[in-house]
């Protein structure tokens, strides 16, 4: 009976459904409707959480969670909650509880709120169906809902920069989409299975077409990834409301192409199986130049929103770097870092909307003095920032330090050349906003203040990133306790690496 | 049972066609709920029986081809009569409120209406090239007297050239059958079939075949033969050019796979498919590029029915001479975007009809301000654009993958660039819409507020192509029901 | 272990944590935890015995904490300097910025605490780096231009280190398997590319202990910096360099190069060329950063000295320790006296000097003060007899060379401190700061006997007679020649702070603030696609017109295909 | 360009004709299947007439034929649909002309008796409901000219219900054939005879009926468009 | 060569002499014209064709008397929307229409 109860498969739907069904609803509502509607909202999201919770419960009893049902004659659509899935829906889950909460505040009486948390929360449940993904298509489905429930939020200013940026995201992912389907069909056509299974499905001699449906693969995620040559949308994308910003390069949107590339490499192609294809040493070398690369961009950029922009496009190659070391080490590193990346760059992109709304600073050197002005949000960004560059004992050092041991495993020591420039490039770009955050006095008024009372700014807006900043803190901290995402990372990767 | 099946379904339209053309447009709505019901009934029933016994022939008159006229009624036909009935029903309750019911010709509009209904269901069934040409002629007629009906220049003109197209058009297929009649001495599309399996590469029969399918392309609006669609299209009333662009073109389209499949093997060649499959690509591109560049929202529409009839086109190579499962993989993936499309692009016209209501505009990019003020309609828009856009789950998601499963398994991967080009610039048109929706800066602020019911029902039709590709199993697993040769 | 230690070790490291936590309630009453929070430690220092480790496998990757002799000094010295250096800040501060500078003050004790209880690589960057980072902000803490300066260099070459000393110990941990520190160093000098870590590992340490090439940071940051965090710099963090040296490097094993050889080199380097540029300053506290340097580079010879002989290092360890203690005490008294105003008069005005010069005289070796001892003790262990390296005939000379500029530089200093400083009131705190620093400076090393091992014999305190020359013929050399120089040059050149980074074409180490200009937008692109499109409609209309013609074409195209394939 | 349009039409066109003339010539030389004829001869006798060209459109292919009657009924639809009622009553229409009414009065009789004469002779010999219709027709548009009044021509009930009559007497009998007998349109035993005559009649009158409806219908009505949005 | 086979052939060309007019003409009612003239080049070939291969057949008659009729509808059809256009617009051909279907 007990078994039964946590093995319902059902769950699976619930976690997805319980997203999906507060978008539906929350569409229903009517605008004016806002208390309502912040508390289906945050009541759907403590729900999934709950779920989830769950299901990560079961997932490390060793349960597995499948659902599926035929949709074409070979094709299933199946919902799977391995130990892989439960990290990125984990994490998902999680931040959307935050971001909600923060969005509630962040859009305090600005119009069109309806339709906000409605793609808001479609958004997540894509999210969900990613992680959740049994097979490769079902992943494609969730992928491309993704893609066009975040548009509306990319957009959702109406700004012709806004909707320039909506532009420039829909071309690159919607072309990300299809390349990946030409992908997944020849794959498809070729072994006859899309199935996500540990070590790969793919069997036989690597051969040119199998090469090429890989590059097809992970040319399509690395859109949404943001690698070098496709990484132009992200940038731009950050003229969306500070949520969705964070949502997005957090959670969202760049997770799941980094996800969706751990799972082709891992489940579909099988490391071993890449690895001695050769094609993940010129990835891993794409990765290492997205990662300097971002890096580079970044310092040049005066905007706070858009350095962190390629901030993320350079961390996030982090993952994919970490998975092409082909090696148990270098892969928990890539996977800690999916979630590590995720709550350090959201809550750096909270802080940025928190100066934004509070302050009316959007530019780097107008931060001068925000520190005393706004502690507690300054703090938070500082711990981010310090996350980013790697520095102990926060998140982003336990990834570096896999990864640089991931790196030294797999014998490709320029790996942590690369891990170490980065670092320094954060360094960079991270310290002199901290810098201009606490030792910068200043001189003249805020661009446009608003005060909140007796806290420095709103309570919905000052909590997420506060709580995020704290798990940053601990989750490097006590990287080593049950549950941390280190050592979730490494029970993905036992059980993955060697099944 | 199944006798009083078919005599209802034959029945049905002709006879409301009569009854409301003696009643008002109001009267006429009315009669019209019962007659959909009926209709929508004996659709299912019929659906569910061939899911249960599989096809047959039904001999009007009781006299079998080739002296008679057969009715072939198997999987697909009954599954194209339930895919008319569900958008007929769809686009004639959004009629029903949408039109003016004051205006005097309004009246006729239901006698057309049942009229095409009818025509739809006989080419569906229909198994006799010269029945065939009536019930073409009878969809053509009522089509064209609907997009006149009531109109001024504009609408007449659009009008006219669809009626010289599609007369046209029918002459040539009629050119063709009266070829082949002369080539073979019989009308069956099945005797047909057969002799042309005993004496294959026959000069004339060849020609015939041209000549009917070049005609049917007419009449499908196949590039660059799509002249006449846009006009016709993009004028009409939301709820005809809903009909128009989801069922009429597919008649004609239908005819010729189901010529292509008889006879295509036979007295068709590799270039004549592969020249189908290349006007279907060039279709696909240009219908796309030119929605992205029409001012009006409802020509953007027109012209994306232009590409997406361009991909039931590569149904031409992807059958010619493959291994019998490519073969079957294609005409299902034809057949599910054939449904989706329907289903989609009746719910992509019945939204802008709603925008354009709300708006007092056709101009694209008088939408600025309208994703605040009516975000229902602009996300059933938005729902059908997905299944233009051929993304998952939705049936034209489905229709692609088959189709590129079938491009790949038969070796001519240029169509699946095609595929993966035309989903790309669908979502250029679909996304200009909604780049202007979104648009803050317009001052207006003035919008009409339509019905409910006008927003649910594409909502309704939106959702049913978006489930499609969920549900694409069973529905194809009916399509692909053994034929029982029996007549 | 005892049953307390626990708690004190989680004191020693969480009291400056929990402090930051009552910033928001406590007020203006928070400095006073300024001398207690360190207290935790120093008990720990000194109570508890040696030996002992403690396993926490659920922080970081499985950390270690442990105290033995080597950390015990090296504790013994932060707390204590740590302490009265907050003392001594209660008289100090001013309540500009007085929160913020509470922050970093306590982050950078915590982190400076923490690393020398560490016993995993893990922890030990941890902290070192808390360190690293938050002593940034006690550098820049006045914000004048010369702060901020300083502060960049100091957090370029900070950062730059960090990340050597990472390379090195992620290669470190790579080839040992195991995060420990004492496994670390035994793997390393087996190690197939031990030459590289042991050179990551020394530049990255280099950065913090004042390495030739790696010191600009220092005499630009220490001298800006408050007078009370100048002292825990210069006396107690630019020792966490060196301890992470003695930890990570493979002293007791033999190790491929002749990285001994060049650490002597270094040390010979800084030795007498920071002295060179010290004695050319016109700050006292630059000359006393200055004087870190050199002393850090007599430092460098034992570690050099260790490195290169394996035998020895059991011998040499100690004295690192030892000399890290007198130094660190001595250095942070000086600092600290760089901000006591000389009294106005009297027999006052005598002691002032007095205790003043003290400490540095000790730092040159004075007899009966803990100078002597570590000198004696260096002395002993760097008998070249014992060293087989290249460059073991130079040490001796060289330490006598090093006392020699030690005192130049310290009457340099005393010259400029009585030019400049004005005599005046001193607040309370500040004096009883100081002097702490300089009774434990004085007397620690009395207590402390553990340390000079076998190398210098009872009582340590008290130099024997044959030794006398030896400590003296140098005080003596650098008296003399202080008087001459005194004499004879009116003008001593002066040389900027951070010597050679005065050379550093640009003012923007960063290219944080350059800006770039977007690219033009394609407007070609844009005419291009009207073009197109206006060339597109005209197409369909007359592809509208021409439909039919078409049909006929493609009836012909498809009946004459037909026929042809 | 447009000067070489016609040549090049002209050419499109030849190639077109010889095309299909080799086809044409291919077909008639190497026909293949069966003869359709004979089996209509068999079957004649079962079909209740006598004249094989109507036991083909009125029992054989009885299917098409009431959909053709139905696309007839849907141009009179649309005809109807754009006609304006007081165009009947155009003045330019009547005439007093003394020997086109004598006329008239001659022929008007005389047409109807052709015309009945037409559906009768359909079963055994060429003739049938639609020429007899389209007689009728004739006699309409002559009276109409001849300035006739022809009230039941206005768009009203009556005119719908004419339109429509033969089509619904055909429909009718197929449905009911299909309720009682075997298949839709499939006569019973013995009854063929009287109920395609039953048709043609109804038939005949409806033709007529729709032609002329198409000859008055004057699309002069001021429309106002039902174009959606207007031109904004 | 039957006489037969000679209609046929004499439909053929009527046929494509209608596409001509279809194509070449622009007044509305002679595109109407053109278009009759190639149902009945249809019609021929039809009838002429099938008698040519069967003698007479009663079939093929019947079928072009069903294609008449349909012929006429459409006839009709198109000429009542001609005259109406032509009432509303004063215009007797399509072209040129360029600004109000494509526009700009």
């Amino acid at each position: 009976m007990a078994e039964d109860f946590w093995l319902n498969p059902w769950l699976l739907v619930m976690a997805l459904a319980t997203s999906m069904v507060a978008a539906l609803g929350i569409f229903m509502l009517p605008e004016e409707r806002h208390g309502l509607r912040t508390t289906l909202n945050l009541g759907a999201a403590a729900l999934k959480l709950v779920l989830v919770i769950v299901m990560v419960w079961g997932v490390f009893q060793g349960l597995e969670y499948q659902l599926s049902f035929t949709m074409l004659p070979g094709i299933e659509f199946e919902l799977k909650a391995d130990s892989l899935s439960m990290m990125f829906a984990g994490l998902s889950s999680v931040l959307w509880l935050l971001t909600t909460a923060y969005a509630v505040g962040y859009l305090e009486n600005s119009p069109n709120r309806s339709r906000f948390f409605g793609f808001f929360s479609l958004c997540v449940a894509s999210t969900t169906g990613i992680a959740l993904a049994g097979n490769l298509f079902t992943f494609f489905l969730f992928y491309e809902m993704l893609t066009l429930s975040t548009y509306p939020l990319v957009v959702h200013r109406g700004t012709a920069k806004a909707l320039k940026a909506g532009r420039s995201y829909i071309i690159y992912t919607l072309s990300g989409g299809a390349v990946f389907l030409l992908g997944m069909a020849w794959l498809y056509a070729e072994t006859g299975t899309l199935d996500f299974a540990p070590g790969g499905v793919v069997e036989g001699e690597p051969t040119p077409v199998l090469a090429a449906i890989f590059v097809l693969l992970v040319a399509g995620l690395g859109v949404k990834a943001a690698l070098f040559p496709l990484h132009g949308w992200l940038p731009q994308a950050m003229v969306a409301p500070a949520p969705v910003s964070a949502l997005l390069h957090a959670v969202a949107v760049v997770k799941a192409g980094a996800f969706g590339i751990v799972r082709v490499i891992s489940d579909v192609f099988g490391m071993g199986f890449a690895n001695e294809a050769g094609l993940l040493l010129p990835l891993a070398g794409l990765a290492a130049f997205t990662i300097l690369f971002g890096s580079v961009r970044a310092l040049f950029q005066q905007d706070l929103k858009r350095r962190l922009a390629y901030s993320t496009i350079s961390q996030v190659s982090y993952i994919i770097l970490g998975i092409c070391l082909a090696g148990p080490l270098g892969m928990v590193g890539g996977l800690v870092h999916l979630l590590h990346q995720g709550i350090m760059k959201i809550t750096l992109f909270f802080c940025a909307g928190n100066y934004a709304e509070t302050l009316g600073v959007h530019r780097i050197d107008e931060l001068d003095g925000a520190g005393p002005r706004m502690p507690a949000t300054s703090v938070a960004f500082t711990i981010g920032a310090f996350g980013m560059i790697g520095t102990p004992p926060l998140a982003g050092f336990i990834t570096k330090w896999t990864l640089g041991l991931g790196s030294l495993e797999a014998e490709l020591p320029w790996v942590v050349a690369v891990l170490l420039a980065s670092s320094i490039l954060n360094a960079a770009y991270f310290l002199p906003i901290v810098h201009r955050l606490w030792f910068r006095a200043r001189s003249d008024a805020w661009p446009e203040e608003v005060r909140w009372g007796r806290l420095e700014t709103l309570s919905w807006l000052l909590w997420p990133p506060v709580l995020t900043a704290v798990a940053v803190v601990l989750i490097g901290v006590f990287a080593a306790v049950p549950f941390s995402p280190l050592s979730w990372a490494e029970l993905v990767v036992n059980r993955e690496y060697r099944p | 049972m199944m006798a009083w099946l078919m005599a209802g379904l034959l029945f049905t339209p002709l006879a409301w066609a009569v009854m409301s053309l003696m009643a008002g447009f109001r009267a006429g709505w009315r009669l019209a709920w019962l007659g959909m019901a009926v209709q929508g009934l004996v659709s299912v029933l019929l659906w569910l029986a061939i899911a249960d016994q599989g096809g047959f022939y039904y001999a009007l008159g009781d006299w079998p081809a080739p002296l008679g006229i057969e009715l072939r009624v198997d999987g697909l036909a009954v599954t194209f009569i339930l895919l008319t009935a569900t958008v007929a029903t769809a686009c004639g309750l959004h009629a029903g409120v949408y039109l003016d019911p004051d205006k005097p010709w309004q009246r006729y509009f239901w006698p057309l209406f049942w009229f095409l209904w009818a025509g739809l269901n006989a080419v569906w069934l229909g198994a006799d090239l010269f029945n065939l040409y009536v019930g073409l002629e009878l969809i053509s007629l009522s089509a064209v007297g609907l997009v006149a009906l009531g109109g001024a220049g504009d609408a007449l003109r659009a009008s006219l050239r669809y009626l010289l197209a599609a007369l046209v058009g029918s002459l040539f297929y009629l050119l063709g059958v009266a070829l082949i009649y002369g080539q073979f001495g019989t009308l069956s599309l099945g005797g047909v079939a057969q002799l042309a399996e005993d004496h294959t590469a026959l000069a004339g029969a060849g020609i015939a075949l041209a000549l009917m399918l070049a005609g049917l392309a007419l009449k499908t609006a196949l590039f660059p033969l799509h002249g006449w669609l846009p006009p016709a299209h993009g004028i009409a009333p939301s709820p005809v050019s809903a009909l128009l662009s989801a069922l009429v073109l597919k008649a004609s389209f239908y005819i010729a796979a189901r010529l292509w499949l008889a006879l295509g093997e036979t007295q068709g060649s590799y270039g004549v498919a592969q020249l189908a499959g290349a006007l279907g690509a060039a279709a696909v591109l240009w219908g796309s590029w030119m929605a992205c560049l029409q001012p009006r929202l409802k020509q953007v529409v027109a012209y994306s029915t232009v590409a997406q009839v361009g991909y039931l086109f590569l149904l031409f190579p992807l059958t010619w001479q493959v291994s019998d499962q490519i073969s079957q993989q294609a005409q299902e993936g034809m057949t599910l975007q054939v449904i989706s499309h329907a289903l989609a692009k009746a719910a992509m016209f019945l939204a802008a009809g709603n925008l354009v209501l709300s708006t007092g505009s056709s101009k694209v990019e008088d939408l600025a301000g309208v994703g605040r003020f009516l975000p229902f309609s602009l996300f059933s828009f938005g729902l059908a654009g997905v299944s233009l856009m051929s993304l998952p789950p939705s049936g034209g998601f489905a229709a692609k993958w088959l189709l590129l499963q079938a491009t790949i398994g038969s070796g001519q991967w240029w169509w699946a660039l095609v595929l993966i080009a035309g989903g790309l610039l669908s979502a250029a048109y679909v996304f200009r819409i909604y780049r202007a929706s979104f648009q803050e800066a317009s001052g207006q602020d003035d919008f009409h507020h339509p019905p409910r019911r006008l927003e649910a029902i594409p909502m309704a039709l939106a959702l049913l192509s978006l489930g499609l590709g969920l549900a694409g199993e069973p529905v194809l697993a009916i399509m692909g029901l053994p034929f029982e040769e029996d007549g | 272990m005892m049953p307390v230690l626990p708690f004190l070790v989680i004191a020693t490291v969480g009291l400056p944590l929990l402090w930051l936590l009552t910033m928001p309630f406590a007020g203006r009453w928070q400095r006073f935890g300024l001398p207690i929070l360190p207290l935790p430690a120093l008990i720990l220092a000194l109570a508890s015995t040696s030996g002992w480790q403690w396993s926490l496998p659920w922080l970081l990757m499985d950390s270690q904490w442990l105290l033995d002799d080597l950390r015990r000094t090296f504790l013994t010295l932060t707390a204590l300097l740590w302490s009265t250096a907050g003392v001594f800040a209660l008289g100090y501060l001013d309540n500009r910025n007085l929160n913020r500078f509470l922050v970093f003050w306590c982050l950078t004790l915590t982190g400076n605490l923490g690393l020398v209880i560490a016993g995993d690589a893990a922890s030990f960057y941890t902290f070192f780096a808390l360190m690293t980072f938050a002593s940034y902000g006690l550098v820049v803490h006045d914000g004048t231009a010369e702060a901020l300066r300083a502060g960049r260099v100091y957090m370029v070459m900070a950062v730059a280190g960090e990340m050597l000393l990472l390379a090195g110990l992620m290669l470190a941990a790579e080839e040992a398997d195991s995060l420990l520190l004492t496994e670390l160093a035994s793997a390393v000098a087996t190690a197939p590319r031990a030459q590289l870590i042991i050179g990551l590992l020394i530049t990255g340490f280099g950065v913090k202990a004042g390495l030739p090439l790696l010191h600009f940071w220092l005499p630009l940051a220490h001298p800006v910096a408050p007078t009370p965090a100048s002292a825990v710099l210069s006396g107690a963090m630019i020792k966490a360099g060196l301890l992470g040296w003695v930890l990570t490097l493979p002293l007791g094993q033999a190790s491929p190069g002749n990285w001994g050889d060049l650490m002597v080199v270094a040390g010979a380097v800084a030795s007498l060329g920071g002295a060179l540029a010290g004695i050319c300053q016109q700050q006292t506290k630059a000359v006393l950063a200055y004087s870190s340097i050199s002393q850090m580079g007599l430092v460098m010879l034992l570690v050099g000295a260790a490195l290169a002989t394996p035998d020895r290092a059991a011998v040499i360890v100690p004295v690192i320790a030892l000399y890290a203690l007198h130094h660190g005490l001595a250095k942070g008294a000086l600092f600290l006296s760089t901000a006591v105003h000389p009294p106005a008069a009297g027999p006052v005005r005598w002691a002032y000097w007095l205790l003043l010069a003290l400490p540095g005289f000790s730092l040159a070796g004075l007899p009966w003060t803990s100078g002597a001892l570590a000198k004696l003790a260096m002395k002993e262990a760097l008998a070249s007899d014992q060293l087989t390296m290249a460059t073991a005939t130079w040490l001796s000379p060289m330490m006598t060379a090093g006392a020699v500029a030690t005192l130049l530089l310290i009457l340099r200093f005393l010259w400029l401190h009585h030019t400049q400083a004005e005599p005046s009131a001193n607040p309370r705190w500040r004096i009883a700061g100081w002097l702490l620093t300089v009774a434990g400076s004085g007397l620690v090393f009395w207590v402390l006997p553990w340390q000079a091992g076998d190398l210098v014999e009872q009582p340590y305190w008290l130099p024997k007679a044959y030794q006398y020359p030896a400590l003296l013929a140098p005080i003596g050399l650098a008296l003399t020649a202080g008087v001459l120089a005194a004499l004879l040059v009116r003008r001593a050149p002066a040389v900027p702070p951070g010597d050679l980074l005065a050379l550093w074409p640009s003012r923007r180490p960063f290219p944080g603030a350059v800006r770039v200009q977007p690219a033009p937008p394609g407007e070609n692109l844009r005419r291009w696609a009207n073009t197109v499109s206006a060339l597109s409609v005209g197409a369909e209309t007359h592809m509208r017109s021409g439909g039919l013609l078409a049909l006929a074409v493609v009836v012909l195209l498809v009946a004459l295909i037909n026929q042809v394939s | 360009m447009r000067r070489w349009a016609t040549p090049s039409l002209l050419a499109v066109c030849f190639a077109l004709v010889c095309v299909l003339g080799l086809g044409l010539w291919s077909i008639a030389f190497d026909p293949v299947g069966k003869s359709l004829p004979e089996r209509v001869r068999d079957a004649m006798g079962s079909s209740g007439v006598d004249h094989p060209v109507t036991a083909v459109l009125l029992n054989f292919r009885s299917y098409d034929t009431l959909l053709e009657i139905g696309v007839l009924v849907i141009a009179a639809i649309a005809g109807i649909s754009m006609a304006r009622l007081p165009s009947l009553e155009d003045p330019a229409f009547r005439t007093h002309d003394a020997l086109l009414g004598a006329l008239q009065r001659w022929f008007v009789p005389l047409m109807w008796l052709v015309a009945g004469y037409l559906v009768w002779a359909g079963a055994k010999q060429p003739g049938g409901a639609f020429q007899a219709g389209a007689v009728l027709a004739a006699t309409g548009v002559l009276m109409r000219l001849g300035g006739m009044p022809m009230d039941f021509l206005q768009p009203g009930r009556l005119l719908r219900v004419g339109l429509v009559l033969g089509f619904a007497v055909f429909l009718l009998v197929a449905f009911v054939t299909a309720l009682v007998g075997d298949a839709f349109l499939a006569y019973p035993e013995g009854m063929a005879k009287s109920l395609i005559l039953l048709i043609e009649v109804s038939l005949t009158l409806s033709i007529a009926m729709v032609l002329l409806s198409l000859f008055v219908a004057a699309p002069v009505t001021d429309a106002t468009g039902n174009q959606e949005g207007g031109h904004r | 060569m039957t006489p037969h086979l000679l209609y046929a052939f004499t439909g053929l060309l009527l046929f494509v002499t209608g596409l001509f007019g279809m194509i070449a003409l622009d007044h509305l009612l002679r595109k109407l014209l053109a278009l009759n003239l190639m149902g009945s080049g249809t019609f021929l070939v039809l009838v002429g064709l099938a008698q040519h291969r069967n003698g007479v057949d009663p079939v093929v008659q019947a079928l072009v008397l069903t294609g008449i009729v349909v012929a006429i509808a459409a006839t009709a059809l198109g000429l009542v929307l001609i005259r109406r256009y032509y009432h509303l617009s004063g215009r007797s051909s399509l072209e040129p229409d360029t600004n109000d279907e494509a526009g700009p």
